[in-house]
């Protein structure tokens, strides 16, 4: 098996006397599709801020495409290969749609690149999610749904080599969960390795090569969909009877 | 012993004194910890309100505290009104608060050239028998002496934040008033009015001008532009406490009270600000939002 | 003896009207779920009826034994202490406030006051992870620890007509269950009205009594009762988009 | 092509129009007023690239343009130091300190970002009080030079000058100042730091997230916001020939420097030109027209009146009508 | 019966004055006194035969604003003479813009604002002598030298005024042969001086030199009278002692200082005619008109009443408005004002102080009146006019 691309090495966080993440261990392969799972508050986001470098971690070392990510600035952590949407949408509000999506561009995909060029790029990934005709809108005006898919498409515009998607599914319906796995799979296929964070099973099922579920910040158990949703101890914890 | 003497009285004098800052923060603590209004005119309305004392004192004799208790309904329903203003103007239309700084900052002009015009120019000061004398003694060969004015000023203040401060974390009240810049849509659903919150908020902030007004006359001379002055204490205590948190400016109001105390016992008055504000400084860069201040870096 | 009935309900933000002639009718100590996919208008409905936005046109009753109330002339406030209380959608904790504190404003009207531990008791009671967490920041807790302090939060209004806002957005599996137990529970052991907008279908309609298809701001479909709910063809076609 | 260094050419434009107006041996008190709303504006524009364009409020203002005011001080103290290098040295010190904030307060946000900036004013204010060798708190007056040079050319003089008179000099020294900020503003609201800045403004965090270096970013507006407030405050003692502490680190530039913006706008480089000229003109006239304390009242009533009917500035204003 | 003026073309006299902000209680009650002057003038048939205009801006006791008030009133009012608004750091910015116009420039109570340019048309009504930060402390250590003092102690603002006098006072202090026991300032947002009363008792010195601005000269007194003190001579250099407010809130407090003045309601102070009368008609003045300022006018008024005179007597003299004539003649001629005999020397300082020391003696109650009377400041020295003799502080207690 080739090197992993990122490789999580028993990483610990503490909130005050809280443990929100104790000796995760794991790694994600090159061009995988990667699930996380665990019932809430079992440190999903924590650990994703763990690697995306909004937070750091107290314990253990992650290290990414070879570089040790421990103490990197969250910038270079996105200059290095790895974006992430945000689990409540955060845009930039003062700035249209486009805008949002020139950011990523600007300062890591395309440094250097013409205004023009930048915009082009910026369109045409707003044409891949489908919101081409909202790219001048200011984002207050935008619907939940719409809020999620610029999320997504401005990590996307980073061109990461992983993205790391945070409940962008949640409160959408069925369709709409379609629509946004087939963009995400449509990325995967171009070799951007994801991991998505999903409560909906059908979802995380339908998309993921591998799972892994948390339980109280420990990883309680990793492997192929079919395996986990069969696991017990994930049926205790997360999916219920 | 002479370092101990000093040492104990300049204790004492920075408690007193803290006392004093802290009935100058309190209401800007709510005003602008708490509702976000970043209320600069705060000092200049104490200014109000200590000319409100004198005159008080001067044509009728009241004791200036008195005084300040009367007129402090009188800030309170200025409080009323201006928030009244700065919510159809400001909050309704989702102003910035900056531009509420730049506001306050009109007004405290406006109010200062109210008073220069109904008051003068001229230094005013305030009569009652516990000015100008203090007790003290001997203990352990160690003399103390506190000086009654401002030990009237560090009692009253110290009620005053006590007491709101029991108001706040207790009273239904005061936990939507906590809660009110944190989501007004939230609480509305909560069958709370979240405008008549801030609106009666606002007014005990300014209403403590009131009182904060008659101390302040009881301390320190006062002319219409004395409250600039203090602009930077007041919003370095309230900072210093963490936004919010009414023990938290009290405690900040002790601290840079007892620092002013004793550097200018120590080491030279004039270094006094220089140490408050270095405080400050440093209890930023490790606690970002002051000292109890809760996570809320606003 | 309370219910709640909408009459050719239109409203909207600004000059978009975005509901157009809702009616709905929830009865006394019923759970009347609201289905329908995004931005079709299931939370604009709950925010009328909450009164944080004003109708342009139509009614919202409540009859409270004999007395009907407008709620469309009422106030939030007033709507809360006509004993209705809301969870609202993405929750609206108080982020700075603990856990505590947060249940403690949910009883901030008069009559609500008076039962305030007894209220606080039965929320813990129902979510033990909140008494846990009683002194945490509401804001440092995952989503579903929120999502679980705002319906709490509603109750401890004592209310007699719940409104719930998609409460099972972004909870594991586990709780998406759980979660709507509860509410189902609420409805039977505390006799609770409810009215929850929903768009997982197949939770909702484990407690529903009956349930309406909102599209595009119109009530699209009206089931008659819970099996109605669970078995017209219609539903399927609307909500389903089979 | 023209069109495209429109800009330029309005800049330079400006710059010949301010010279040829000091040529023009006009009525002395417009150089006066004019060099006072031309130095708010300069504090303006700076001011805004961090506190408009980034988000960041600096409550000291005061702080940096004290720096510079005392920084040419030191330097004509220690050795005549004549006015440009004066300036020059006053901005280096003082982007110095706005790194040095930059550095200091990176984990601050919002108001305690604002109120950090203020105590470090009065930290400063207190130093100088103390510090004798430029005056300490009693003040220091200093003689300009009477006929200063550069490069060879006599500036000031009556007969054989550039400038037939000192105030003219300052003039257009500061005209150029003031452009020269306008124009890096301009540049930085234009280009990718003003766009970084602006994602920093409206969350910190998803910008550091989409690859944006905020802490490099922020240090870099500090830096040239700060060196723009001390050159405005470097020229300030040659203006003035008297400076002490209380002039030169008066509250009032920091709130007038939040206020100007505000009036004008903060999200363009023209809303602080606006706004510095219109306050800078309402100021200069109210002096000089109303001879009482009513001078304070009409400053007082334009503010509350322009934030209170122009939400997002006179610019905002113009663009809502257009 | 006098000549009015005529009603042709005023003269114009402009100056900024401080209005509002912190130096504004003088500022005004040097208006009020101007304007007084401008009366009498023109009853007096004017200057060079012109009715005489004041025109006045409020600097706002703002440096920054004054170099535009004065190019404005130079170039655009075309007053014809300027004279300075209140105080040190007001009057240094106008200086470069008069003396670009080389034109004749009074001042009124500025601390040696004339030692680096060496104007030769710049005049100064402030009495402190050639070496103004010296002079105006030297009858204070003239006063206390009975008390035959080894150690001084020494407090001042951080302000201009106050450090200037108290570096003075150090001068005249190491004349004496004191030894300097305690030398500090305090910021003006100072509100507790309990702790520097206590420091400076502590090094128990034997006269203490206070030099402080109206805040910390009320704050001073009050936590003196609160903590005590052991010195023989407090006080010194306290503005604002002379202010009717601060006197009559003060009251009893005051007794045993011993401090500057220029003008007291005493016997002696004859010696400047017509000032008795003067500050009567400013008193009723402001009593008529309701005026918003210092009730009593000792501080300033015949100050600022003597500044313009001495202007308008110097024109008159010369009989032209031409500023070189006129400085000469200021320079060559004594003076009889308001403020008795003036003479200034070539830095256009006082040829001598006459700053005088006082003692508050005998002051019972808060009333204003009695500080309108003989009695309750005592003048120390100089001796030629002394009412009183120095008594050690704690004896008047
Ligand atoms: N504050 C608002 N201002 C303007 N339009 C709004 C606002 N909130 C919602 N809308 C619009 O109203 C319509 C209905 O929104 P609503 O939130 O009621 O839908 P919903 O059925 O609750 O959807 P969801 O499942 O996403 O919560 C949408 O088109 C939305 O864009
Ligand atoms: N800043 C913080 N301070 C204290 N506790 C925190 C903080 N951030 C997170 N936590 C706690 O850490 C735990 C893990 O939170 P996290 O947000 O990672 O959960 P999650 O798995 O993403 O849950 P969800 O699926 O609900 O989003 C929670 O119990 C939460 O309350
Ligand atoms: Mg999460
Ligand atoms: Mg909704």
């Amino acid at each position: 098996m080739s090197e992993p691309l990122l490789n999580i090495d028993s990483v610990t966080k503490n909130f005050g006397g809280f443990t929100a993440l104790s000796n995760v261990t794991t790694e994600v392969q090159v061009g995988e599709r990667f699930g996380l799972i665990g019932p809430n508050g079992s440190g999903k986001t924590t650990l994703i801020n763990c690697i995306s470098g909004l937070l750091n971690n107290d314990g253990g070392t992650i290290t990414f495409d070879g570089h040790n990510l421990n103490g990197m600035k969250a910038h270079k952590r996105t200059a290095a290969g790895i974006t992430r949407t945000f689990q409540i949408p955060r845009p930039f509000h003062s700035m249209t749609v486009m805008d949002n999506l020139k950011i990523p561009i600007e300062f890591v995909s395309g440094t250097g690149a013409s205004q023009a060029a930048i915009a082009e790029q910026a369109m045409s990934i707003l044409e891949t999610m489908g919101m081409a005709e909202k790219a001048h809108q200011e984002t207050s005006g935008l619907t939940q749904i719409e809020l999620r898919k610029l999320e997504l498409a401005r990590a996307i515009a980073a061109k990461p080599k992983l993205l790391i998607s945070d409940e962008a599914m949640a409160g959408l319906t069925g369709n709409e969960v379609d629509e946004v796995l087939e963009i995400l799979i449509s990325f995967n296929e171009q070799g951007m390795t994801i991991i998505m964070i999903e409560h909906i099973m059908r979802a995380v099922m339908q998309f993921s090569h591998r799972v892994i579920c948390l339980d109280a910040g420990e990883l309680i158990a990793e492997g192929k969909p079919d395996e986990i949703v069969k696991d017990k101890g994930v049926e205790r914890a997360y999916l219920g009877v | 012993m002479i370092i101990l003497e000093l040492f104990i009285n300049a204790l004492i004098a920075g408690i007193l004194l803290g006392g004093f800052f802290a009935a100058l923060s309190i209401g800007l603590s709510i005003c602008f910890g708490l509702l976000d209004t970043v209320n600069i005119a705060h000092p200049t309305f104490i200014v109000a309100a200590a000319f409100c004392t004198f005159i008080l004192n001067a044509n009728f004799g009241i004791d200036p505290i008195l005084a300040g208790i009367i007129i402090t309904p009188l800030f309170f329903g200025l409080g009323w009104v201006i928030y009244s203003l700065y919510y159809q103007f400001f909050e309704k239309t989702s102003a910035e608060a900056l531009r509420g700084l730049a506001f306050f900052f009109g007004l405290l002009f406006i109010t200062e050239v109210v008073l220069i015009i109904s008051f003068g120019v001229d230094h005013r000061l305030v009569n009652a028998a516990y000015i100008g004398k203090s007790f003290g003694g001997e203990f352990a060969g160690i003399s103390v002496s506190v000086p009654f004015r401002l030990l009237s000023a560090f009692v009253v203040a110290a009620i005053l934040t006590l007491g709101l401060q029991m108001f706040l974390d207790r009273s239904f009240f005061g936990r939507a008033t906590r809660a009110v810049h944190q989501d007004m849509m939230a609480l509305s659903l909560m069958g709370v009015d979240p405008v008549a919150i801030k609106r009666i908020a606002f007014a005990i902030g300014l209403g403590t001008c009131g009182i904060a007004g008659a101390l302040m006359i009881i301390v320190i001379p006062i002319e219409p532009a004395v409250g600039r002055l203090f602009i930077g204490n007041v919003f370095a205590i309230v900072v210093l406490g963490g936004l919010g948190s009414i023990s938290g400016t009290l405690i900040a109001a002790m601290i840079l009270g007892i620092a002013e105390s004793m550097v200018s016992t120590f080491f030279g008055p004039s270094w006094a600000p220089a140490v408050s504000f270095t405080i400050l400084l440093g209890v930023l860069a490790f606690r970002p939002t002051g000292l109890l201040g809760v996570g809320d870096t606003r | 003896m309370v219910e709640l009935v909408v009459k050719d309900l239109v409203a909207g933000y600004g000059n978009v009207s975005v509901l157009h002639n809702v009616s709905l009718d929830v009865p006394n100590g019923e759970t009347v779920a609201l289905l329908g996919t995004n931005g079709n208008g299931k939370s604009t409905l709950m925010r009328c009826i909450a009164g944080l936005i004003k109708p342009t046109e139509g009614s919202i009753t409540l009859k409270d034994g004999d007395r009907q109330i407008d709620l469309a002339a009422c106030s939030p406030k007033q709507i809360v202490e006509h004993g209705i209380a809301m969870v609202p959608e993405g929750r609206r904790l108080f982020p700075l406030l603990t856990v505590e504190d947060n249940l403690t404003l949910g009883a901030y009207r008069a009559e609500a006051r008076e039962k305030l531990a007894e209220s606080i008791d039965f929320c813990f009671t129902l979510f033990p992870r909140l008494a846990e967490r009683k002194t945490q920041q509401a804001g440092s807790m995952s989503g579903g620890e929120q999502q679980m302090l705002a319906v709490a939060r509603a109750l401890m209004s004592d209310p007699k007509l719940l409104l719930v806002d998609e409460p099972s957005v972004g909870l594991a599996p586990i709780l998406v269950s759980q979660m709507i137990e509860k509410i189902g529970e609420l409805n039977t052991s505390r006799g609770l009205t409810i009215l929850m907008a929903e768009q997982n279908f197949n939770q909702a309609i484990k407690i529903a009594d009956k349930g309406y298809i909102i599209v595009h701001g119109e009530i699209a479909f009206a089931s008659k009762d819970a099996t109605d709910l669970r078995e017209n063809d219609m539903v399927k076609s609307y909500y389903l988009g089979v | 092509m023209i069109m495209r260094y429109k800009f330029e050419i309005g800049c330079v434009a400006f710059l010949v129009l301010a010279f040829i107006l000091t040529q023009l041996g006009l009525n002395r008190f417009f150089f006066f007023a004019g060099f006072a709303v031309l130095q708010f504006i300069m504090i303006a524009t700076a001011w805004n690239i961090l506190g408009g364009y980034g988000g960041y409020i600096n409550f000291g203002t005061a702080g940096f343009l004290g720096v510079g005011s005392y920084t040419s001080i030191a330097l004509i103290q220690w050795s005549n130091v004549s006015i440009v290098p004066q300036i020059i040295a006053a901005a280096a010190l003082a982007g110095l300190l706005g790194l040095a904030i930059g550095y200091f307060t990176l984990r601050l946000k919002g108001v305690y970002f604002a109120i950090a900036t203020l105590a470090l004013a009065i930290v400063l204010e207190t130093v100088v009080n103390n510090w004798d060798f430029v005056g300490g708190a009693a003040g220091i007056s200093i003689l300009p030079t009477r006929k200063p040079e550069l490069l060879g050319a006599v500036i000031v003089d009556r007969k054989i000058g550039v400038f037939g008179n000192y105030k003219e000099f300052l003039f257009f020294l500061i005209a150029g100042m003031t452009i020269f900020s306008v124009w890096v503003a301009r540049t930085i609201e234009k280009g990718k730091l003003g766009r970084g800045l602006n994602a920093i403004k409206d969350n910190e965090e998803a910008a550091e997230s989409m690859g944006v270096p905020t802490l490099r970013l922020k240090l870099i507006a500090t830096t040239i916001s700060g060196a723009l407030m001390g050159a405005a405050g470097g020229i300030f003692p040659s203006y003035l020939t008297f400076i002490d502490p209380l002039t030169a680190f008066n509250l009032e530039f920091a709130v007038y420097s939040l206020a100007m913006p505000m009036i004008g706008g903060t999200f363009t480089w023209i809303g602080p030109v606006l706004g510095g000229l219109l306050l800078g003109t309402v100021q200069q006239v109210a002096i000089v027209t109303i001879s009482s304390e009513l001078n304070l009242l009409i400053l007082g009533v334009v503010l509350v009146v322009f934030v209170t009917f122009a939400p997002h500035g006179l610019v905002g204003w113009f663009m809502k009508k257009n | 019966p006098v000549a009015q003026a005529q009603s042709k073309d005023p003269i114009k006299i402009g100056f900024s004055m401080a209005l509002t902000g912190a130096l504004a209680g003088g500022g005004k009650q040097s208006l009020v006194a101007m304007q007084i002057w401008a009366e009498d003038i023109n009853e007096q048939g004017g200057i060079l035969g012109r009715s005489v205009e004041l025109v006045f801006y409020d600097d706002q006791t703002n440096p920054k604003n004054v170099p535009g008030i004065y190019s404005k009133l130079l170039d655009v009012d075309k007053v014809d003479f300027v004279v300075s608004g209140y105080g040190t750091n007001l009057i240094a910015p106008a200086m470069p813009v008069v003396i670009d116009r080389d034109i004749v420039f009074m001042g009124l109570f500025g601390m040696n604002n004339n030692g680096k340019w060496n104007y030769e048309k710049y005049f100064q009504i402030l009495p402190a002598g050639p070496s103004p930060a010296v002079g105006f402390s030297s009858n204070w250590f003239e006063a206390v030298k009975t008390f035959k003092p080894k150690t001084i102690a020494l407090v001042a603002a951080d302000a201009e005024f106050a450090r200037n006098l108290k570096e003075g006072a150090v001068e005249n202090a190491k004349a004496m042969g004191l030894e300097i026991v305690y030398n500090e300032n305090y910021p003006p947002r100072t509100a507790d001086f309990t702790p520097i009363v206590r420091a400076v008792n502590a090094k128990k010195p034997d006269i203490f030199y206070i030099a402080s601005y109206p805040n910390g000269s009320a704050g001073l007194v009050r936590a003196i009278a609160e903590v005590g003190t052991d010195a023989m001579a407090v006080g010194g250099g306290m503005v604002g002692l002379q202010y009717a407010g601060l006197m009559s809130g003060l009251g009893p407090n005051l007794n045993g200082f011993l401090n500057y003045d220029f003008y007291v309601p005493e016997p002696t102070m004859n010696i400047y005619p017509g000032s008795k009368e003067l500050i009567d008609r400013y008193q009723k003045k402001v009593k008529d008109e309701g005026l918003k300022t210092d009730a009593l006018g000792y501080y300033l008024v015949p100050w600022a009443y003597a500044y313009v005179d001495i202007l308008g007597k110097a024109v008159n003299a010369v009989g032209k408005i031409d500023h070189d004539a006129i400085a000469e003649y200021i320079h060559k001629t004594k003076f009889t004002t308001v403020v008795g005999d003036v003479e200034f020397g070539d830095n256009g300082e006082w040829t001598q102080s006459r700053t005088i020391a006082v003692q508050y003696q005998g002051i019972k109650n808060n009333e204003l009146d009695q500080f309108s009377q003989p009695g309750t400041r005592k003048i120390m020295f100089p001796a030629d006019i002394q009412t009183g003799e120095v008594k050690p502080f704690n004896s008047l207690r």
